[in-house]
This record gives C-alpha cells, structure tokens and sequence, in this order.
C-alpha cells in the first residue's frame, strides 16, 4: 500500500470541506446533501481504517505548520489518537444516517449539517492535536460548532441553554488558552510527548507546576463535566436528539476527558504529576462525579435529562482511570472512552426514537414501549445493562480493568466507589426497563401499537447496541478497543 | 526622459490623483475609484517586494535628506499597514459599489469615491512619513476627508456625530501641533531619526503628553472615546467600515512610531495607558452589552477593540516595549480586517431587514444569511477565538504579559474577552432564534454579491491568524524596535 | 524679559484658553472659536521658537510650518462651519 | 535700550490673551467674532515684531480674514435660519416652536473642574516652555547651506516650496478636502439668500477691509524681496472673490460647477504631476533640477494661488451651485 504522509490532514479535511458544500446547498437539496453527508462520512471511515493499519505498522505521522515563531500547528496519529479518531469517524457515520432520519422534514438543515460535519472535523482535530496549541485551536473551534447545534430549534428554551453552554465552555476555553499561555511560559513547548514536557520545569517551580495541572484539569473539566463544572450539560439537552447523542458520546465530554488524558500523561507525565500530589485529587473528584452524577440522575424524570446525568458520572470512569495511575487502570480508562460512547450514542438514539415515535419523553411514561418498539427497546436494554456493568457487555469489561487497577495502585476504595456506581446504575436504569417491559402501556391506549419509524432511526441504534456487544464479548481480538488501548498504554508507561 | 517612479510615491500619489480625476468627473467617479484602488494595491504589492527583498526604503524628498526636507521610509509594519489599507479598502470599495447604489443616492455616490480616495492618500502618507509636522499635516487632511465620509448620509444624527468628531479632531491635532512645536523647541528638529536618544527634559515630556493626548483623542482611547460610537454608527455603512477599519489605525501607528523613537519617559506613564486601555476594554464591554443598535453595538466594540490594543502596548511594562509592539502590530491588523467585515455585514443585515435594532432582529421573517454568517466569522475573530488573526494578537499579548509578571494585563484581557462573548451573543441569540416570527422563514434570504466582500474579509480575518508567523517576521523587517534603523 | 519669553508664554495662555473653550463651551460657533484659539496658541510657539536676537535672522522652517498650520485650520474650520449650518437646517427641518 | 519695546511687548501680550478670553465670554456672538479679528490682527502683529511678516501676513489674511468672514457668514446663516423659524411660527400660529434647540447646560462644577484641568495644563506646558533651550539648534544653519541650490531667494518660500514642498503639497490637499467635504455636506441645503452688505456685514467690511488694503500692500513690499507667498497671494485674491460674492457681483451658476471644480484641483494636480515628472536621471521626486527650479516653483506658485483663491471663496460660498428642484432636498 503506498504511503500518503498527508493522511491524517486529508481524514481532517473530509468534513472540514464538506461543511462549506453543506452551508451552501440550498435547503431543498436534500439528496444531494444526503450523499454528501454519507460519502464522507464513509470516506473517512475507512480512511481511518487505513490510517490505523498503517499506525499499527508503525508508520509515524507528523504535520507540522510554524503559526507563530516556535509555536506550531501539530498533527500527529498516534495510537491514542487513532483510538479517539476511530470512535468519532465510525460514530459520526451512523450519528449522521440517523440525523438525515431525523430531520427529514425539520427546518434549517442546511445549516445543521453544515455545523454537524464542522463538530466533527473539530473533534478529529483534537484527537489529532500533537500540542497543546492545536488542541486549544480544535477544543474552540468544538465549542462554536457545536453552539448552532445546541440552539437549532431556536426558541427561547433552547436559545437560554446554548447560553448557559456558551458561557462555560468558552469560559473553560478561556481558561484553556491561559493554562496553554503557562505552559508556554514554563515549558517552552506545548508539546504532547509520552512522559510529560514538564519533569524539569516542575522540579524547579513545583508551585506553578501544581497551578497549571489546576488550570489546565479546570479547562478540560467544563466539557468533560466534572463536578462541580458539570451544570450545562442537563441544560444542552433541548438540543435534539442526535446532537445530544454526538454531544454525549463523542464530540463536547469526550474531547473534555481526551484532553485530561493527554494533559496527565503527555503534558505531565504520570510521573511528575504524581509527585507533585496531583493524581489523587484529581481520582477523588472524578469519585466524587461518579457519586454525584448517578444519584442526581435517579431524582430525573426526563429521560434525556436522566441520561445526561448518567454521562456526567460515567465520563468520570476514564477521568479516574486516569488519575489512578496505574497501566491497568490507563486500559480501563481508554477502554471505557469507546464503550462509554458506543452504550450512550445508543440511548440516546433509543430515547430519540421514543419520543419521535411515541412522544414518550418522561421515565413515567415508558410504560409497555417496549413492546411498541421492540427493537429500538432492546438496543436501549442492551446498552443500559452495559452500562450497569453486566458481563459479558462492554461497560463490565472497561469497570473491570478499572477495578484491578485500583487495586494494583493500592487504592481500594476505587472497588466500592465502583460497586456502588454500578448499583445506582440499576437503581436508575432498572426501572426503566422494567417499564417498558413489564408493563402495561395502559395510559398510552391512543398511541398505535406500532408507530413507524424509518429505517433511518431504526437501524442506528441497534447498530450501536451490537457493537457494545462486540466490544464486551471480544474484547481480546486484535484491534478490539481493548487490544488497542493496551497498545497505547504501553506506550505512555513505557516512556 | 524617463521617469524614476518610486513605489512609495505611488502608493501616495495614486489614491491622490484619482481623488482629482473622481472629483472632476463625479459620472465616472466608481470606476475611476476601483481603478485607483487596484493600482495603489499594485504599488503597495511592489513596495511590499522591494522590502522584502532589500529591507527598509528610504526616499528623500526633494534629494536634501532629513532634517531639512522629509524622508519617506517604508518598513515592514509600515508596508503591513498599508497592505491592510489597500486590501481592506479594495474589498470596501467593491461593497460600496452595491451599497451605494440606491436611486436617491447619487449624491452619495459622487462624493464617496473623492473623499476616499483623499482619505486614502492620507492614510498611506502616515503609513510613509517620518517627520512629525508632516504627520500633522497628513492627520488634517485623514480628518477632513473622515468627516465627509461620516456625514455621507446626510442625516441628523451623522451630521451631529460628524461635527463632534469634527470638534474632536481638531482638537486632537492641534495638541499634536503643540507637542511638535516642543520638540522644535527642545531639539530643533523634527524628523524621526533626531528624536532618538533624546534626553527626556521637560519640554520633550510635554510634547509626547500633548502628542499623545492628541493621538489618544483621534484613535477614541478612553475616556476620550465620547465622539466615536455616534460617528461609527451613523454612517453608512461603507464609510463605518473604512472609519472603523482603518481610519483609528493611522493615529494608532503614529503611537507606536513614536514609542519607537521616543520611549515612554516612565514606567508608570506606560501602566497610566495601560490602565486606559483596560478602561476601554471594560467600559466600551458594558456599553456594547446595552447598546441597542447593531451598529452601535459594533461601534462599541471598537472602543474596547482599541483599548485592548493599548493594553497590549503597555503589556509588559518599559523593558518589554521593544517586543510589544508586536502584539499591538497583529491586533491592530487584526482588527482592521474583522471590523471591516463585521461593519459591511451589518450594514447588509441593516438593509436586508430594514432596522438594526437587536432586541428585534429575531421578528423578521427575513434572514440575510451570509451577512449574519460573515458577522459571526468576524466576531470569532474580535473575540480572539483560535484560529484567528485576533486569537494570535491576543496570545502575543497574554504570553509577553505572563512571561514578564504582568498578571493584571492577562486579567484584563481575560474579562475583556468574556464580554466580547456576552455582547456578541446577543446578536447571535438575535440571529438563530425563530419561535419570535410569525410569517415563514426562508433560510437562504439575501444572498447577493454585495456578501462577497465582507466574507472575504472575514475569512482573511481568521484564515490570517494562520498567517502569523510569516506576517510577524514581514513585521520585523528594517525595523529592529529600539535599534537605529 | 525677552519678546520670546513674552510671548511663548501668551502662546501658552491662548492655548489654554483655547482648551478651556473646547472643552466646556456649549455654542456651537464658539467651540470651533476655541479651537482656533489653540491653533494661533501653537503657532505662537514655533514662531518664538524660530525667534533669533536681532540683527540675527529667524529660523525660516518654523514659519513655514506656521503658515501651513493657518492654511489647515481655516480648512478645517469651514468644514467644520459647514457642519453646524447644516445641523442648524436639519434642525430647523425636524421641529417644523 | 529694550525698554520701551519690552512695555511693548507686554502690553501687546496682555491685550492679545484679555481678547482671547473676551472673545469666549462675551455674550454676543457677533462681538464674539469682532474681537476675534482684533485678537488674530494683533496676533499678526505679534509676530511682525517676533521678525515673521509671512506668518503675521498669513494669519492675519487667513486666519483672521478668511476665518473671520466664514464664522459671519455662518453667524448670519443661524440667525437666518433661526428667523425664518421664529417667523413661520408666528404666521402659522399652530405652535411655539422654539428658536433654537438649547444644549442642556453643563454642570456649573464639570466646568469649574476642566477649567481647573486646563488651567494645570497649561501651567504644565509653561514651566516646560521655561525648561526649553531659548534658542534651540533649529534649522538655521541647514537652510543656509541649502538656499543656493534651493531656486528662490526668499527663505520661507524655499521651505514652503522646495525643502518640505511635500508638507505644502499636502496642505493644499487638505484645503481640496475641505472644499470636497464641504461640498457634499451642504448639498441641497435650502436656498438661504446669500448673506448681502447688511448690518451684520458692514461691520465685518468696516474691520476687514482696511485690513485687506494693508495687506496687500505688504504683499507687494514682500514680492519685492521674495517671489513668493502663494499663500498671501490667494487670500487676498480669495478676497476679492469674497466681495464680488458679497456685492452679487458675481452669482455662483450650476453651470460654473466644472469650471470650479476644475480650479479647486488645478495647484494639487500642478505642484503634484510636476513633483513626480522632476524625478528623472537620478533625481527623486519634489528635487526640481536647479537650473529649472525658480521657473518649476513659480509655477507652482501661480497654479496655487489660483486654486486657493478660488477654494478660499468657495469655503466661504459654502454650498455647492446646484439647481434644486423646486421644495426640497435632491438627495440625503
């Protein structure tokens, strides 16, 4: 196969170019807009495919562009950001059947693809970023794709939330641009580098060192909903349903956690940021999190609000399985990056369906959907008990490794932390199944038994669901998310 | 008998010539004007290549050299500002095209193109000069030629805008005139080169106070901002674009010219216009949040805009001025670029709508979407969002400000630029919010080739920041800040 | 007590006053008055600045520049003229 | 030995500073105007005795003449405009539309603390003046040196013409912005007669034209020792044009539009085309080949003159000679 050393610009450029073509399609162009979208997205799927051969034969690549003297804009494609490119590529393709399903007739589509596809073009950018700088570069350029998205129904509910999100992550960008300027400053590079950029520096000036991990772990903590940062992101549900999924799954909370896995072990080094006393802390607020996260979304009606309280205390996993320290922890963190996006892209697009279905948009009104929606009810069963941690599933596989790696670093409190997470787990999505299982829909009488969703919302979610089962039942393949992880922790302890 | 053309003579004398030629033929007045457009752009393109290749020109007038005749010298900043000028202006003058092209506008039309193109030959004279009488002269005539442009309209309220900024002008220059008169007092001469090294006596501590009170006035830093908003506002919006875009630039240049020959007499003067700077930031911020207008909104932005430039002028205190002016060099030309389109953008949505109030924008079943589109591009950059040139000038200022101590700078950018966001989102919010229409709305309104220009503008203002790195070492040609060039 | 001494300081005293005008005057016509007051104050300090003791000759550069100084304020004064008649019909238009 | 002339000179002063301040305070906006003239005609004077007749004569045909009549003839245009008002509402009855919109008045303490503001200013930049050098280096020597080669006799118009020729060509832009900017500002204002030889004029005439004759007498004294004084020349040509507006000896017409336009750009054009054709066989531009250079600076000279004269008088006209269509504006 030939070697193209431009590969990770072009993966970049297959939907930062298509979204210009999509803003200027005029709005009835649907097909063709449909092509587009699907094309590329398909494009880059397997672009990324190749890509990670190539990665796996240990090809390295390396774009750089001087923005300013010394300072550069960075692409690399290293494991860790193959792991991050693959989840977002394959995502976006079955985000964006689903979204042309879901938006069939709704207004401004134009737009929102046009957006869509820019929100993903920023997410590859941050799993490509090779410094802080070009992270910081994506990490906005996320935040303003995705406010027009947040916003797309543009009334007054919707226009108030994407001013709560606007307000905080540009605030934590802001933040992020400070944190970069320190880093800078004190490092003289921006660099991700296996090992950390800052051991010296730190050594010299362990102050401002402790600082810039606070500044730094502040900025990523707004998109990656760390308590007590977390508060826009039950708000960012008016959004509608595919947005929330990509938001939840993919794009805002995995870029927020992505950029604390790279701080922790490419800009500190695990090392130095554990002899500066940071890691522990750091575990003990992802902790907290978890906690939080699972007992607020048990006092949620809405169903979108219950679920984006749950990615708030499962998007703190892989910040704890950072922050442990420990290489089978890394694995357990990394892990759950996939598996978390692949059992949330599910439900969300389950929930979607519900209420595009049968206008179920409350828990309290699940009653018997799930003999209404079989199918999409499945996916959803299927993903929340991945969730719970029921093996052989992908969540069970992800807490598992996290476990032994807290009690590998010694830590064994993480083994309760996760066993009571797991049991608020069921105690909220429990209920929920058994609703729409067991049931009678007696109160919905009026609904049709078998409301008719287009293939378009039907197959997505079911796609996902069977993946999480993929991803749990052969985790030890090669190239599962699993072997891959273990790739990448190999490398970031190993340096 | 052939002619030596100097490029920098053209690029002054071009704009002039066709002011003449568009004054005397009012018919063919916006050919003659796109052509002197496009061929100072050319002059400035060939003078950009001979600064390139050769360093810093020197021309003197007259072949009797400075003290007694005028030197013209053209430098990296000075070539880059004058590239700002001509591209900005070539892309505001194709916009004016359309909108000035109304059936009750033909008056506006005639006079348009000459009071540029005076406008124009003086800017770009500032841009060259290095004598400070001649920069006097070459304020008056940015000033006169501003003020018509203004008062295009012919409305109340840009005619009573226009006369204050009128006021304010003079004012402005004759504090400059007054502070020349000192240096001739002090030193006897008047050229750049016999300001360096000067010890800082009295007199020369009154002249670059007057000097820069003056220049303060005609740049609006705060708090002598009072004439700009109105004057912005309320004129057309090809003229907001040129006053917003580039006119301020002038006297701001002037300001970093001066600090490089003749330095702030003190630490604590520079944090005085620091502090100034903030002043702006912060209170230009507050206006721009309860502005009603668009356009006043965006005339508000200026003020913090300026303000912020200043801040990064004093970033890092006296022993970091050989390098602040770099971070002010980029915002400067940052600005320019995004005002520019964000002016012409709001002048399109004014004419698309028919009003620019902010709290309605969001009744009208007509959506200019490419306007509102190039608006947000602009304000991305105003804003200092990656990867804009805006973001660029605004990470040269936090970097030398941090490198050096200077937290309270990167405070003040920091809150600067929260409510750049919040004055912003209003707009926005204004823009994507539908449940407020009771008529349909049709997604692709007001497309038109008048969008062309501001979208290219806009673009340049984030594609630039990309740029940086080769603008910045353009910058430094022939221009060692604190070395005898 | 030399002339230049005198009258640098008159200079000064009109530009001064000038200030004062442009700043707190409210008519119209007056301000730009006070402006021009500035500008004759200006003008009085280059002109004692070119000032040498007779029998020797001035220093011509100064004069030129006062010159010039005089050509660009009368210009900006009858723009600035122009704009106040214009303001006073507009006026006049609106309240009719 | 210098005594009485000291006396002089302070005498001098203080009547010069006592007229500033009475020209801001008195009431009145015509005696406001007259004692401006006094105060820019002993200004000239001033500097006659600081050995600057170019200046003095510049000041006193420009500054004061020329200012002079164009703050009357906006004085008149105000009470115009303001009498019309006060007339229609009198006649129509309907309503009692005020003369003129009065600014809010300004708080008796902003002004006390700007006046204080001003007043340390100015005692800054006074102790500064003490501080100076009281003959400073200057350009004295440089233009010695330099006047040989220079094409003219006279010093200032060396300066004016040749040494800095650029600062001059840029002024005379300055006044073609003037008459543009002008120009478009009053485009279609209602048709005010013409302000004619009334009340208000006879005392400006009885103040500025005895002035003129002076002046030009000077002028002519000066021309005999120097050819220049472009400047001078126009004013008082410009005032010419004045009178003959004045006395309707001359009605400007829309068909002399082209002429006038022609005239405002003929100095820029002249001084500009010939600052940039000189620049051949390794001269720059503004450097006249010596042996050209006094029929070069004349030259410019004539066409300068021209043009200010003629943009000077159209200052003063104002209004661009349009024909208005009948009951309004053409445009705004």
């Amino acid at each position: 196969m030939m070697d193209a050393p431009l590969l990770p610009l072009f993966i970049l450029l297959t939907s930062l170019l298509a979204s210009p073509v999509l803003f200027a399609l005029p709005e009835r162009a649907a097909r063709l807009r449909t092509a587009i979208n699907l094309g590329m997205a398909a494009l880059k799927v397997m672009l990324v495919a190749w890509l990670s051969l190539k990665v796996a034969q240990g090809v390295i690549y390396d774009l750089r562009f001087e923005v300013l003297p010394g300072l550069e804009f960075k692409l690399q494609a290293d494991p860790l950001a193959i792991l991050f490119i693959a989840l977002s590529a394959v995502l976006w393709l079955i985000t964006t059947v689903y979204s042309v399903g879901y938006l069939e007739h709704g207004p401004h589509r134009a737009r929102f693809f046009g957006f869509f596809s820019l929100c993903v073009a920023a997410t590859v950018g941050i799993a490509m970023s090779g410094n802080l700088f070009t992270f910081l570069l994506f990490y906005e350029l996320l935040t303003l794709a995705t406010y027009p998205l947040v916003i797309h129904c543009g009334n007054a509910e919707a226009l108030r939330a994407g001013r709560t999100y606007l307000i905080y992550t540009l605030a934590g960008g802001l933040v992020l641009l400070l944190g970069t300027l320190g880093l800078w400053v004190l490092a003289g590079t921006t660099d991700f580098v296996p090992g950390g950029v800052l051991t010296d520096a730190a050594a010299q000036n362990p102050l401002a060192a402790q600082l810039l991990f606070v500044v730094l772990i502040g900025a990523l903590g707004v998109k990656a909903a760390l308590f007590p940062l977390h508060a826009w992101l039950p708000i960012a549900m008016v959004a509608p349903a595919p947005v929330s999924a990509l938001l939840h799954a993919v794009a805002v909370v995995k870029a927020g956690a992505f950029g604390i896995m790279r701080v922790v072990y490419e800009v500190f080094g695990i090392e130095t940021a554990q002899a500066l006393g940071m890691t522990a802390p750091l575990a003990a607020l992802a902790g907290v999190t978890i906690i939080y996260g699972s007992l607020k979304a048990i006092t949620q009606d809405d169903i979108k609000k219950r679920l984006a309280y749950s990615t708030v205390s499962q998007v703190s996993y892989i910040t704890l399985g950072v922050a442990l320290a420990s290489p089978i922890a890394a694995v357990g963190a990394l892990a759950h990056l996939i598996h978390q996006g692949l059992m949330k892209i599910t439900m969300f697009m389950a929930a979607g369906n519900l209420a595009e279905g049968l206008g179920v948009k409350k828990v309290s009104q699940m009653d018997g959907v799930g003999r209404a929606m079989p199918g999409t009810m499945l996916a959803f069963s299927l993903a929340a008990l991945g969730m719970i941690g029921l093996p052989p599933l992908a969540g069970f596989v992800s807490k598992w490794y996290l476990a032994q790696g807290g009690l590998e670093a010694g830590q064994g409190w993480v083994i309760a932390l996760l066993l009571g997470s797991s049991l608020l787990n069921a105690v909220y999505f429990l209920p929920m199944l058994h609703r729409a299982w067991f049931r009678d829909g007696a109160a919905d009488a009026g609904a049709p038994a078998r409301p008719r969703i287009g293939w378009m919302l039907a197959a997505p979610p079911v796609t996902t669901a069977v993946l999480v089962l993929v991803a749990g039942g052969f985790a030890n393949a090669p190239f599962s998310p699993l072997e891959w992880t273990r790739f990448i922790v190999d490398i970031e302890y190993l340096e | 008998m052939s002619v030596d053309i100097s490029a920098m003579m053209l690029a002054i004398f071009l704009p002039l010539f066709g002011a003449i030629a568009a004054f005397l033929l009012p018919r063919a007045a916006a050919l003659i004007g796109l052509v002197a457009l496009a061929l100072t752009t050319g002059a400035v393109i060939w003078l950009a290549r001979e600064v390139w290749q050769s360093g810093a020109v020197i021309l003197p007038l007259g072949g009797w050299g400075a003290p007694l005749g005028i030197d013209l010298r053209a430098d990296g900043l000075s070539v880059a500002m004058l590239a700002l000028t001509s591209a900005v202006g070539l892309l505001v003058s194709v916009s004016a095209l359309d909108a000035l092209k109304g059936a009750g506008q033909s008056r506006q039309r005639q006079y348009f193109w000459p009071l540029w193109l005076l406008l124009l030959t003086g800017i770009n004279g500032v841009y060259l000069s290095t004598d400070i009488f001649n920069l006097y002269v070459m304020i008056e005539v940015i000033a006169l030629a501003a003020v018509g442009l203004t008062v295009l309209s012919g409305t109340r309220a840009a005619v009573q805008a226009g006369l204050e900024y009128m006021y304010a002008s003079i004012l402005g220059a004759l504090l400059f005139l007054m502070g020349v008169g000192f240096v001739y007092l002090q030193l006897g001469r008047l050229d750049f080169a016999g300001l360096m090294d000067a010890e800082p006596t009295g007199a020369l501590i009154a002249a670059v106070a007057l000097m820069f009170v003056g220049l303060a006035l005609k740049t609006a830093l705060f708090p002598l901002h009072f004439w700009l908003p109105a004057a912005h506002a309320n004129a057309t919006a090809p003229a907001s674009a040129l006053l917003s875009g580039l006119v301020v630039k002038a006297a701001l240049y002037i300001v970093l010219r001066l600090a490089q020959y003749m330095p702030f007499p003190s630490e604590a003067l520079l944090t005085l216009v620091g502090m100034m700077g903030a002043g702006a930031v912060i209170w230009g911020g507050i206006q721009a949040l309860r502005a009603e207008r668009l356009k006043l909104l965006v005339a508000w932005s200026t003020v913090a805009q300026i303000g912020l430039i200043f801040v990064a002028f004093a970033r890092a205190g006296e022993l970091g001025l050989t390098e602040s002016w770099k971070a002010a060099a980029l915002l400067i030309l940052a600005h320019g670029v995004a005002k520019a389109a964000m002016f012409l953008a709001a002048g399109r949505i004014k004419d698309e709508i028919g009003h620019d109030v902010i709290r309605d924008l969001d009744r009208s079943p007509i959506r200019p979407t490419l306007a509102q589109f190039t608006f947000a591009l602009a304000a991305i950059s105003l804003i200092g969002l990656p990867p804009s040139l805006g973001f660029i000038g605004k990470w040269a200022l936090m970097e030398g400000a941090m490198a050096s101590g200077y937290w309270h700078w990167v405070v003040v950018t920091m809150v600067g630029t929260l409510m750049s966001v919040a004055y912003f989102s209003r707009v926005f919010a204004g823009f994507l919010r539908f449940d407020r229409v009771r008529a349909p709305v049709g997604e692709h309104q007001g497309w038109a080739l008048a969008d062309a220009a501001p979208l290219t503008l806009a673009f340049a203002a984030i594609g630039l920041g990309l740029m940086a790195a080769p603008i910045l070492s353009f910058l430094e040609i022939g221009y060692p800040f604190g070395v005898a060039p | 007590m030399t002339p230049d001494l005198i009258y640098g300081l008159t200079g000064i005293a009109v530009f001064g006053i000038g200030l004062v005008g442009a700043l707190c005057v409210q008519e119209r016509l007056r301000r730009v008055l006070a402006l021009k007051l500035c500008s004759v104050g200006a003008g009085f300090v280059l002109v004692v600045g070119a000032w040498r003791e007779p029998p020797e000759m001035p220093d011509p550069v100064p004069h030129a520049l006062v010159i010039t100084g005089i050509v660009v304020m009368v210009s900006a004064t009858a723009v600035a003229l122009a704009l106040i008649r214009r303001l006073q019909t507009l006026e006049a238009t609106d309240e009719r | 030995m210098t005594d009485p002339l000291v006396i002089f000179d302070l005498l001098l002063a203080l009547s010069i500073v006592a007229l500033a301040v009475a020209s801001l305070s008195v009431r009145d906006l015509f005696a406001m105007i007259v004692l401006f003239i006094v105060f820019g005609l002993l200004s000239a004077l001033a500097w006659v005795r600081l050995s600057a007749p170019d200046v003095a004569l510049a000041e006193a045909a420009i500054g004061t003449g020329v200012t002079g009549a164009l703050l009357l003839k906006t004085l008149h245009h105000l009470r115009f405009v303001a009498g019309g008002q006060g007339l229609r509402a009198g006649s129509g009855g309907t309503s009692m539309a005020p003369a003129a919109p009065v600014p809010v008045p300004v708080p008796v303490g902003v002004i006390l603390a700007n006046a204080a503001f001003c007043g340390l200013i100015t005692l800054g930049l006074a102790v500064a003046f003490l501080g100076a050098p009281s003959a400073g280096p200057g350009f004295d020597a440089l233009v010695a040196d330099a006047m040989p080669d220079s094409g003219v006799a006279h010093p200032v118009t060396g300066v004016l013409l040749n040494f800095r020729a650029y600062d001059t060509l840029m002024e005379v832009v300055v006044l073609l912005a003037a008459v543009v900017a002008v120009w478009q500002i009053e485009r279609g204002l209602s048709d005010a007669p013409a302000p004619v030889m009334g009340e208000v004029w006879q005392g400006f005439a009885r103040l500025a034209l005895p002035a003129i004759v002076v002046i030009g007498t000077y002028l002519l004294w000066v021309g005999a020792e120097a050819p220049g004084g472009a400047f001078q020349g126009g004013a008082v040509l410009a005032a010419v044009g004045l009178l003959l507006l004045l006395t309707r000896a001359y009605v400007p017409r829309p068909a002399h539009r082209g002429i006038a336009r022609g005239a405002f750009v003929l100095g820029t054009a002249a001084f500009a085309l010939v600052a940039l054709l000189v620049a051949s066989g390794g001269r720059v531009a503004f450097e006249y080949p010596l042996e050209h250079a006094k029929t070069l600076i004349l030259l410019i000279e004539g066409m300068v003159t021209l043009s200010i004269a003629v943009t000077l008088a159209a200052l003063f006209h104002g209004r661009e000679p349009v024909a208005l269509p009948k009951g309004g504006r053409d445009d705004t």
